[in-house]
Parts: C-alpha cells; sequence; structure tokens
C-alpha cells in the first residue's frame, strides 16, 4: 500500500475494543462456560466454550448480540498426521534407515483446547461487520455435542458433513445421514488417522534422484 | 388437379399420396433447415450447421440417417403398443391436416365445403398421440408432460377455432378454396385494391390464432408439456431413433401446416394482389407464394419461440380462458354485426 | 361353462392385486419425482427427490456428493503453491476469486501484505472473474424458464471476458494466478484497453438482458413471488451474496471486510432489493454485473506502478496460527478457515463454500411450490455444483 | 412496463442480432455476410491463434535441464517423470578438471493426468521447462498422453517470445533460449 496506509496500518490499535466488549458480553451470559478465547486485534474473535455451553451460546449470539449470519459448522482433528505428508510410504523410509518416529504430541490451535477433536463454528453480525469462531471441546470417548439446529436451521448439513467426515454425533439433530458420501460408506475421512489412499497406492515420481555413475558413490550429495 | 378425375381412383389416391408426403416432408424441412438450423442460429450470433452441404444445406439428411441408424428402444415397464403408435398418430394427424390446404386454383388434395372443419377437427387427433406417448413411457416426465400437453391443447383448441370463426363468417364459406377467393376477390369498405385480405379486417382473429396456434404447436411460450429444461422434453422423454423422429418431423411439419392454414385463413393463401384471380399463372405461382407465406407465419412462430421464456401452466390457461376466448367470442360478434350491417 | 385352468386364475387374482397396488400407490402415496442426478436444471448433478401431490411439492430433499472431491482433505497433503491448483476447481465458472480468499488467509498468517499493483490486478481479475461468472447466471437462468437465446448470448459475451483473462493469467477456467504475497505475473502490453473495450461490450450484454429476459412480462409473471426469502430466515441458514442481497440485506465483504483488495478505492454501490423472490435474485445480479464492470474501469484508470510481489520466501512455510478469511464472491460469500502448524502444508483447511450455505435453504423454500416452480427457484438460487461438493 | 413492452423489446433483441449476424456491414453495405457477422469460428478450416501466455502444451528445453527434480517434486498431480544419471563432461576450460554433469535419461509428462497449473514452469530454476500455446495434441487412446523427453523437445518450436509488459510493470521480461 501506499505510505498513507503504512501510517493507517501503525494506526491499527494492538487492543480492540470492540472485540473486547463482545467478548466481555459473552463471558457475562455463560460465565463459567467460556474456558479459553483469543483477540486478534482488529481481526478476529475466538471463543471457547463448555461443551454444555455450546447451545447456549449460540442462542445468546443470534438472539442477544445480533450474530443472525449462520456462515459454518465444522471440526478439527487436531492429531498430528501419521502419514505425514503422505509423500513417501512406510517402506521407504526404513529402506532409507529412518527410525519410526514417535507420535507428535497433540498440539492445539489459538483459544486453547484439550482434546483430540474440537467442533468449531462461525457467526457473524451482519450489522457491525464482525465474526466469532466459537470452539468446543470433545472427550474422544464420547464425540457428542449438541446440536444447533433450533437456533441456526442452516447448521443442518454443516451438522451432517462434519459427523460423517469426523464422526461427531451431534444430539437432537433432525436426520444425521450422509450428505456427500454413498450411504453405505465406513469410516471418517477427515479424520488424520485416515489414509489418503491416492498417495499411497503410486510412489511419489520426486523420490528419485539421479544416479550416480557406477563407481562413483562419492558424488552422491 | 382435374386430371385427377379422369383417373383411376387408385392412381389418383396414389398421386394424392405422394403429393401430400412431398408437401409435408419438404415442407417441414424447409422450416427446419431455414428457421431452425439458420435463421435461429443467426438470432443466437452463430452459423448452424455448415459442413455437410453448402452452407450445411444437406445437415438435415444426415439428421436423418443418423436417427435411422439409432436403437429403436423401448423402456421396460413402456405400454408397449401405445407406446410404439403414439408416433403414429401424431404424425397421421399431421398428413390428415396438409389435404385441406390449397397450393392453387386447381392444386388441391380435396377441395372439400367442409375444408377449415375439417382441419380444426383433425388437429385435435394429436392430442390423444401426446397423451398416448406420455402415457405409454411409464415415466413420471413423460406422464407430467402429456397431461400438461392435454391440458393445453384442449384449452387452445377453443380460441383456435373461435378465431377461425370469424373468418369464416366474413368469407361466407369452410371451404379453403372460397376463404380465399373471398379475399382475393373481396374488398375492404368497398375499396378493393388488394383484395380483402383477412390479416386486416380480422386482426384480432389472426392475432388469437396466432397465439393459439402457438400453443397448439407446443412452441416456447407455450412449450410447459416439453420444457427441456424441466420435464426434459416430456412426453417424447424416452423416444429415440425412428420414433423420435416422428415426432420432430411432426413438431416441425404441422408448424408449417398451421402456418399454411393461417396464410390461407388471413393471408389470401396462394393469391398475390395484383393478378387475376382466375388467372392460371396462380397454377404455377401459387405454390411457391404459400411457401413463401408459409415461411415468413412459421418465422413469427420461431421467433417468438427462441425469444420467449414459458408460461407455467396455470398462467397459460388463465391466457386461454380470460384473454384469448372472451376477446375471441367478441370478435365473432363484431364480425357478424359488420357483416350484416355492410 | 368352461374351466379355468389353475395358473389363469393365479395370474388373473395376481393382475387384479397390482392393478390395486397400483390405485392405491395413486391415490395415497402421491408422486415421487426424482430430479437429477442427471438433468438440465441441475447444473450438473444435484438431485432433488421431490414428494409431489399433483404437481405441487410436499418436501424436496436435495442429495448431493455426486460430485465429492474432498479437497478438505486434499489440501493437507499439498503445499501452499499446490493448494491454488486445486481450489481452482471448486466454483468453476469463476476460478479466480476461489483463489483469492486462500491466498489472502496465507497471507494474513505470514503477515505479508501484496504490493499495490498486485492488489489492483487481483481485484481486477476476481471483479472480472465475477463478471464470467454472473453473466453466466443470467443467460442459465433464462434458460430454465424456457428461453433459449439468452443462453447464447451468455456464452458469447462471456468469452470476451474469458480471453482477457486467458492474456493475462494463461488460463481461461483454471488461472492459478494468485500467489502468496502477490501475483504471478504482470499485465501484457495492450491488455487496459482491450480491457475497456470489453466492458463496454458486457455493459450491452446488461442491457441486452434487461431487454430480453428482465423486461419480459412473462419472465416477470414466472419469476415474481416465486421463492420468496425472509432476510431472517435466509440469514439463519447461511445464505450470502446476491441471494441475500436480494431480500434486502444490506451486506456485501467488498465493502464490509476489506481484506487485501482495494474495492474502496473506487466508487460503487451495494445493490439491494426489498422482494426476496427470484426475480429479486436475478435483478440484483444483473446490477452487480454493471457495477463490476465500472469497478473494473475504474481500478483501470487508477492501476499504480510498481513491483507485483512482496518479500516471500521462495518456499512457503506459513507460520503457525488460524486465519479465517471470507470475501464476496460471485456465489457468495467464500471462506477459508487455514489451520497451519508452521509447515509446508496447511494442517486443516475448512472451505466454506456459498453454494452449500445457499443451496442448504431449499428443502425449506421449495415446500408447497409447483414443479415448474422448482426449476426457477434452483436456477435462481444459483449455485455451481463444484461449489456445493467441493 | 415502459411504453414498449417488454415482450417487444425481447423481439427487437433477438431480431436485432439476427440483422446484425446476416448483414455485419450494417445499413451501409447490407451485403449478407453471416460467416463474418456470427461470433463462432468454424473450427477446422479456421484457426483462432490463442494468447502468447496460454497454457497449452509444456515444451522442454532439454540442454537446460539439470534433472533437479524440483519440477517432479513440485508438482500437485505427481505427473512428472524424470530419471537421469550422471555423467563425466569434458572440463570447460583446457587443463580443468573434468566436471560432473547430470544427464537426463527420461522426462515425461503424462498431460492425461497434468492439470495445467504451470507449477512446473514457475518452479524451474534452469528455464528448461517453457509454456506453449499448441492445444491439437489429443490422443485415441489415453496412454498416448505421456508424452516423453522429445516429444516434449519438439513442442519448443511453437513456443512464443513472451510478450512485453503493460506500462507501469516492474518485472523483467524473460526470453525464450534460441533452439
Amino acid at each position: 500500500m501506499s505510505s498513507a496506509d503504512t501510517t493507517e496500518e501503525e494506526a491499527v490499535p494492538a487492543t480492540d475494543e470492540a472485540r473486547e466488549q463482545l467478548l466481555a458480553s459473552i463471558t457475562a451470559d455463560l460465565g463459567e462456560g467460556v474456558v479459553g478465547s483469543h483477540i486478534r486485534p482488529g481481526d478476529d474473535l475466538w471463543v471457547r466454550v463448555d461443551r454444555d455451553a455450546w447451545l447456549d451460546t449460540a442462542r445468546l449470539l443470534r438472539t442477544k448480540l445480533g450474530f443472525h449470519y449462520f456462515s459454518f459448522i465444522s471440526a478439527i482433528d487436531w492429531m498430528p498426521s501419521p502419514y505425514g505428508r503422505s509423500m513417501d510410504s512406510r517402506v521407504d523410509l526404513v529402506l532409507e534407515g529412518v527410525e519410526a518416529e514417535e507420535p507428535q504430541p497433540i498440539e492445539q490451535g489459538v483459544a486453547g483446547g484439550d482434546t483430540r477433536f474440537q467442533v468449531f463454528a462461525r457467526v457473524n453480525n451482519v450489522v457491525t461487520n464482525m465474526g466469532v469462531t466459537i470452539k468446543v471441546d470433545l472427550p474422544d470417548d464420547d464425540l457428542r455435542v449438541t446440536t444447533w439446529v433450533p437456533v441456526y436451521p442452516g447448521a443442518n448439513w454443516h451438522e451432517r458433513e462434519c459427523w460423517e467426515m469426523f464422526g461427531i454425533e451431534f444430539t437432537g439433530h433432525p436426520g444425521l445421514r450422509h450428505i456427500y458420501l454413498p450411504g453405505a460408506f465406513e469410516g471418517n475421512p477427515m479424520r488424520k488417522d485416515y489414509p489418503l489412499l491416492a498417495r499411497h497406492v503410486r510412489p511419489w515420481p520426486g523420490i528419485v534422484d539421479v544416479e550416480a555413475m557406477p563407481g562413483d558413490d562419492e558424488v552422491k550429495s | 388437379m382435374m386430371i385427377l378425375s379422369e383417373l383411376a381412383y387408385w392412381e389418383s389416391t396414389s398421386l394424392r399420396v405422394v403429393g401430400g408426403l412431398a408437401a409435408v416432408l419438404l415442407m417441414a424441412g424447409t422450416l427446419v433447415y431455414i428457421h431452425l438450423f439458420k435463421l435461429v442460429s443467426f438470432m443466437q450470433s452463430r452459423l448452424g450447421p455448415m459442413e455437410t452441404g453448402p452452407y450445411g444445406s444437406l445437415q438435415l439428411l444426415a439428421e436423418v440417417g443418423k436417427f435411422l441408424q439409432k436403437e429403436d428402444i423401448f423402456p421396460r415397464k413402456a405400454d408397449r403398443f401405445v407406446f410404439a403408435a403414439a408416433p403414429f398418430v401424431i404424425l397421421m394427424s399431421t398428413f390428415l391436416l396438409v389435404v385441406v390446404v390449397p397450393g392453387g386454383p386447381d392444386a388441391w388434395f380435396i377441395d372439400s365445403d367442409l375444408g377449415i372443419y375439417l382441419a380444426m377437427a383433425v388437429s385435435s387427433v394429436s392430442v390423444i398421440g401426446i397423451l398416448m406417448a406420455g402415457w405409454g413411457s411409464a415415466n413420471k416426465y413423460s406422464l407430467m408432460g402429456g397431461l400438461r400437453a392435454t391440458g393445453q391443447l384442449i384449452a387452445y383448441e377453443l380460441p383456435l377455432i373461435l378465431a377461425v370463426v370469424g373468418v369464416v363468417i366474413q368469407a361466407g364459406t369452410m371451404n379453403m378454396q372460397g376463404i380465399v377467393l373471398a379475399q382475393a376477390d373481396g374488398s375492404i369498405f368497398g375499396w378493393s385494391g388488394i383484395g380483402n385480405p383477412f390479416l386486416l379486417t380480422q386482426a384480432v382473429g389472426f392475432f388469437v390464432f396466432m397465439i393459439a396456434m402457438q400453443a397448439e404447436l407446443t412452441q416456447s411460450p407455450f412449450d410447459m408439456p416439453v420444457a427441456e429444461s424441466e420435464l426434459v422434453t416430456g412426453y417424447m422423454t424416452e423416444y429415440s431413433g425412428m420414433r423420435f423422429l416422428m415426432f420432430f418431423i411432426g413438431e416441425f411439419a404441422t408448424a408449417g401446416v398451421f402456418s399454411a392454414i393461417a396464410a390461407v385463413l388471413f393471408l389470401g393463401g396462394w393469391y398475390v394482389p395484383g393478378i387475376d384471380s382466375a388467372s392460371n399463372a396462380f397454377n404455377v405461382i401459387g405454390p411457391l407464394v404459400m411457401l413463401g407465406k408459409v415461411v415468413f407465419l412459421s418465422f413469427l412462430v420461431f421467433w417468438f419461440r427462441f425469444t420467449f421464456p414459458r408460461f407455467r401452466e396455470d398462467q397459460l390457461q388463465k391466457l386461454a380462458w380470460k384473454f384469448l376466448i372472451p376477446i375471441a367470442l367478441v370478435n365473432i360478434v363484431a364480425t357478424g354485426i359488420l357483416k350484416v350491417a355492410f | 361353462m368352461t374351466a379355468i385352468s389353475d395358473q389363469q386364475q393365479l395370474s388373473y387374482i395376481a393382475a387384479q392385486a397390482a392393478d390395486a397396488r397400483v390405485n392405491v400407490e395413486i391415490e395415497s402415496e402421491g408422486m415421487t419425482l426424482n430430479l437429477g442426478p442427471q438433468h438440465p436444471a441441475t447444473h450438473g448433478t444435484l438431485r432433488i427427490v421431490a414428494k409431489l401431490d399433483g404437481e405441487q411439492v410436499i418436501k424436496a430433499d436435495p442429495v448431493m456428493g455426486y460430485m465429492h472431491r474432498g479437497y478438505e482433505k486434499l489440501t493437507e497433503v499439498r503445499t501452499y503453491p499446490q493448494v491454488t491448483t486445486l481450489i481452482n476447481r471448486i466454483d468453476w465458472l469463476g476460478s479466480f476469486a476461489n483463489e483469492v480468499p486462500f491466498i489472502l488467509a496465507a497471507e494474513k498468517l505470514m503477515e505479508v501484505e501484496a504490493p499495490p499493483r498486485a492488489q489492483w490486478i487481483r481485484t481486477i481479475l476476481f471483479e472480472m472473474s465475477r463478471i464470467a461468472n454472473v453473466v453466466l447466471f443470467l443467460g442459465d437462468m433464462a434458460v430454465q424458464v424456457g428461453a433459449v437465446t439468452p443462453v447464447f448470448f451468455a456464452f458469447r459475451d462471456r468469452e470476451h471476458i474469458l480471453n482477457q483473462m486467458e492474456a493475462v493469467t494463461g488460463g481461461r477456467f483454471h488461472p492459478n494466478f494468485d500467489r502468496i504475497g502477490g501475483l504471478k505475473d504482470d499485465l501484457p502490453a495492450g491488455w487496459i484497453d482491450e480491457t475497456h473495450q470489453v466492458m463496454k461490450k458486457m455493459r450491452r450484454f446488461c442491457d441486452e438482458m434487461e431487454n430480453l429476459v428482465m423486461g419480459n412480462e412473462i419472465f416477470q409473471a414466472r419469476s415474481r413471488g416465486i421463492g420468496v426469502i425472509p432476510a431472517d430466515v435466509g440469514l439463519s441458514y447461511g445464505l450470502s451474496g446476491a441471494n441475500i442481497r436480494a431480500s434486502g440485506v444490506d451486506y456485501d465483504l467488498r465493502r464490509d471486510n476489506p481484506c487485501g483488495m482495494v474495492h474502496d478505492q473506487t466508487d460503487w454501490k451495494v445493490w439491494t432489493h426489498p422482494d426476496g423472490d427470484s426475480f429479486a435474485r436475478f435483478w440484483v445480479r444483473l446490477q452487480e454485473v454493471r457495477e463490476s464492470t465500472s469497478i473494473v474501469d475504474q481500478l483501470l484508470r487508477t492501476m499504480p506502478s510498481g513491483p507485483i510481489m512482496a518479500k516471500v520466501p521462495r518456499i512457503i512455510k506459513v507460520p503457525a496460527g488460524e486465519a479465517y478469511v471470507e470475501t464476496e464472491n460471485p456465489l457468495g460469500a467464500m471462506g477459508y478457515y487455514i489451520v497451519s502448524k508452521g509447515d509446508l502444508v496447511p494442517f486443516r483447511v475448512k472451505i466454506r463454500s456459498a453454494s452449500f450455505s445457499n443451496v442448504s435453504i431449499t428443502p425449506w423454500l421449495l415446500q408447497g411450490v409447483y414443479v415448474p416452480d422448482i426449476i426457477t427457484i434452483l436456477g435462481s438460487l444459483y449455485f455451481i455444483l463444484g461449489d456445493i461438493d467441493r | 412496463m415502459g411504453l414498449v413492452p417488454g415482450i417487444v423489446k425481447g423481439l427487437g433483441v433477438t431480431g436485432g442480432t439476427l440483422l446484425r449476424t446476416v448483414f455485419p456491414g450494417g445499413v451501409k453495405k447490407p451485403i449478407p455476410a453471416p460467416i463474418k457477422g456470427a461470433q463462432t469460428v468454424q473450427y477446422p478450416h479456421e484457426k483462432e491463434t490463442p494468447v502468447a501466455r496460454a497454457r497449452g502444451v509444456i515444451a522442454l528445453h532439454e540442454e537446460n535441464c539439470t534433472s533437479c527434480m524440483l519440477c517432479a517434486r513440485e508438482c500437485p498431480d505427481w505427473c512428472i517423470y524424470i530419471e537421469g544419471h550422471k555423467e563425466k563432461a569434458p572440463p570447460r576450460r583446457a587443463g580443468g578438471k573434468p566436471r560432473q554433469k547430470n544427464k537426463l535419461d527420461r522426462f515425461d509428462i503424462d498431460f492425461a493426468l497434468c492439470m495445467y497449473c504451470g507449477i512446473c514452469v514457475e518452479v524451474c530454476p534452469f528455464e528448461a521447462l517453457f509454456w506453449s500455446p499448441e492445444y491439437e495434441f489429443s490422443e485415441p487412446h489415453i496412454a498416448d498422453l505421456l508424452h516423453d523427453k522429445s516429444r516434449l523437445h519438439e513442442w519448443m518450436t511453437t513456443v512464443p517470445e513472451f510478450e512485453p509488459y503493460e506500462a507501469g510493470a516492474s518485472v523483467k521480461l524473460k526470453k525464450v533460449p534460441a533452439l
């Protein structure tokens, strides 16, 4: 941007009063329900709520805070993929002499998290043009959360997608059926431990390297 | 065709059949080429078929060849007899329609005093064919198309006939030749410069007739029964090969024949002003004049078809019953009064 | 008395029973009409299972997934530059617009900003892809209600836009031109003048559409009052773009959430229509095409000079973090929620595509309408299957 | 509804297009010439020249390729196959040491898989890959779409010069290497 814009950029406050206020009003209403939050000044707000407060959050946002516009619901599987970029198969690694790595620890993103699966949703206020991302942690042994359909009817399809891709059950949903995948499909493809077969059935063409001339091993970089 | 009367019955009949076939197929072919392949393409900034023959003029033969090669598919649950017979019923009504249309003072197939009455009666037969096709296909889209077509065709038969009634009153005859002559020798309130083409004195009738004709032909904006984007061509969905070709010929030949009837009723048929209507020249130029008028009228049909969106069935029923039929009736009354007054 | 053989009797009974079954079906259950997956009105492979009573819809259930390509999974094994190739194919009529929010989200995480010239060109191409996309809608909507010719005009005039896109990006449909920190290349010489000409042609096309389709009484009869979406319902279903603006909601991300693009440097207007019916959606989109042509014209005139690429490392590793960027794409609000772990590849990309939310309203909207209106409504909601199925 | 009903206006639009197509010369030169007036091009007889940047087919300038594998690794589709070996090349200067050189044995692009994204052309550090706007290389058998390095090299003859940039651009114009 031109020089005028750079000054504008510097003028962006390190604190964001509107979002601070919004967070405060959410916290005031939900109390213990809010377990984590994060503000990127002038840009975005994340709120992590307790699983029991999930539906209440939606109701609060829509009815009291004017977040009428529903953007999406989805989930994140925070487990690092055991396949990496799926560039090289296990066999190649073993041949190369790479030891099987220990699975990396789970590391959650902004607003924190405690569990492997996190459902997150985003709603917007079309008047103040503010968006907020709501997150909720789901324990591994009980992947269930209440549905948002009574508050935001548009959540219906998003929850169906989330259910089939991550195996997260939305209690009270009017019809959790497959939306993209065929009815008899088994497994939850978006989970990190679900292999992307297209990248496993065929070797990566980039794995080969220029062969050294026979008896000229030292040139190999 | 006075020679016909000197021939044996079988000879004249076969001549008539050949003539009828030629009239229908050639006319359908000409219209498809001129309108569907060329003028409509130009309307859409493209050229249409260009490869077969000069300017794609033999494309139609190639298309026919293609359709003839295709497999004649019957849906498994189709009512086979009804399904197979439907295209013939539709094509039959077209062939029967053409017999009343005169091409010149002596160039006619039959010269019946019931001419236009016969045409109107026969044109309704195609409804049965469409319903048969819709039912026989054992397809929901076809069934809906067939039902919609039936409702629509029956609704528009009325304004069509009522529009004709005005002409018949004014001409004083139902004979198609008589109607042509009435226009050739008639006068508009005493002025006989160009005869009396009923286009001018029966403008309302012409307007109603053209709209009703568009609907009878199930051309857009009245193509709800075929509706490609919705019913996937309705009652024709399941047809392929030869039988589809028959529907196709039926569609365009009927467009031509109806245009011919409209030309006779409102544009003076084979007559052009300036030449004495009794002149023998019309036996030669008459068919050409007819063809010219048919091309012009059917151009209107295709122009409307490729410009307008379609009405929903309730809207087109409304148009027929609440608008066309009343004004057609008023037209009849007015024509009657004027006829008596002058 | 002739004896009836057992077999004859049995077949008679079977026939009677079959007739009875047919009658029962006709009387009590209504008809289930299956529109699609192969149907001219579904723009590809959307399927709508409609329970009908006569021609009236009792219940409509859209079924999709026939084209699901699993982009969210595929992005997890692709580097950031490789992802743009892929997401080109989400909304294939306005491909360039798909890349923009992804790139912007990545730029936000990397805290880089494209130089002004890049932002200008990015905005121009963004608007041109909107024109290319919506122009086809204008023609297609007319086809859905039965007029054949407008779609030929649409294809004819979209060609000019695609040619201009190709002249810059090298790809007619899949530009793959946006890069983190700027653009792949600068404009070729003479492009600006040609584009001014093309914009003139597009405005003429809009006039033609207005005369040919929008002003047509039959079209109005078919679309006015059909598929009315109240603003509140629309918002809670996540409708966006022209669909929600046609319901009177004055919400346009180009104006309300400018991010990495320079719409605020131009003088333009957000069009809304109070009716919320199919006609309003057509009307709003037609005005938007006009507005876009004027945006492009203005930006072409004020184009700054300079580099088109910010300083970005050759091998792009995006710092850990999460970012969501939503832009006003041709079909509606499209957003990418990128979760990065500081790697070459994104950890998770949630693609919020506009059509998915826009179409999710159909079960609510199609209740009680007639079969022909299904087509009008689907046409006016305007979806691209790639954008639904991703 | 304005003064003229929309229905009539619509007829005017289609009728006007009809006239414009048939008489591209307008009122001044009313000679029917639909071939000129139509927007379409009669493809096999008449061809539009694609723009210089058009991504038609990838050409390989073999001499510049060092088999560095960058393109094969960056390809999102994994459709580039490269094999090579090292060999001794004569020294650059007289008396110098013989150089190590990568010799390209195989460079195949499977155009059946290729998405024409251009990443390979972009990442190539040695200017060995170029876009050619040539588009007529369809094959009856899908396997024939695998172009080997000699075929890819042939495309080099169709690679156009890079277009100059619009005013205000500060990008350096690249050159296509002479064959």
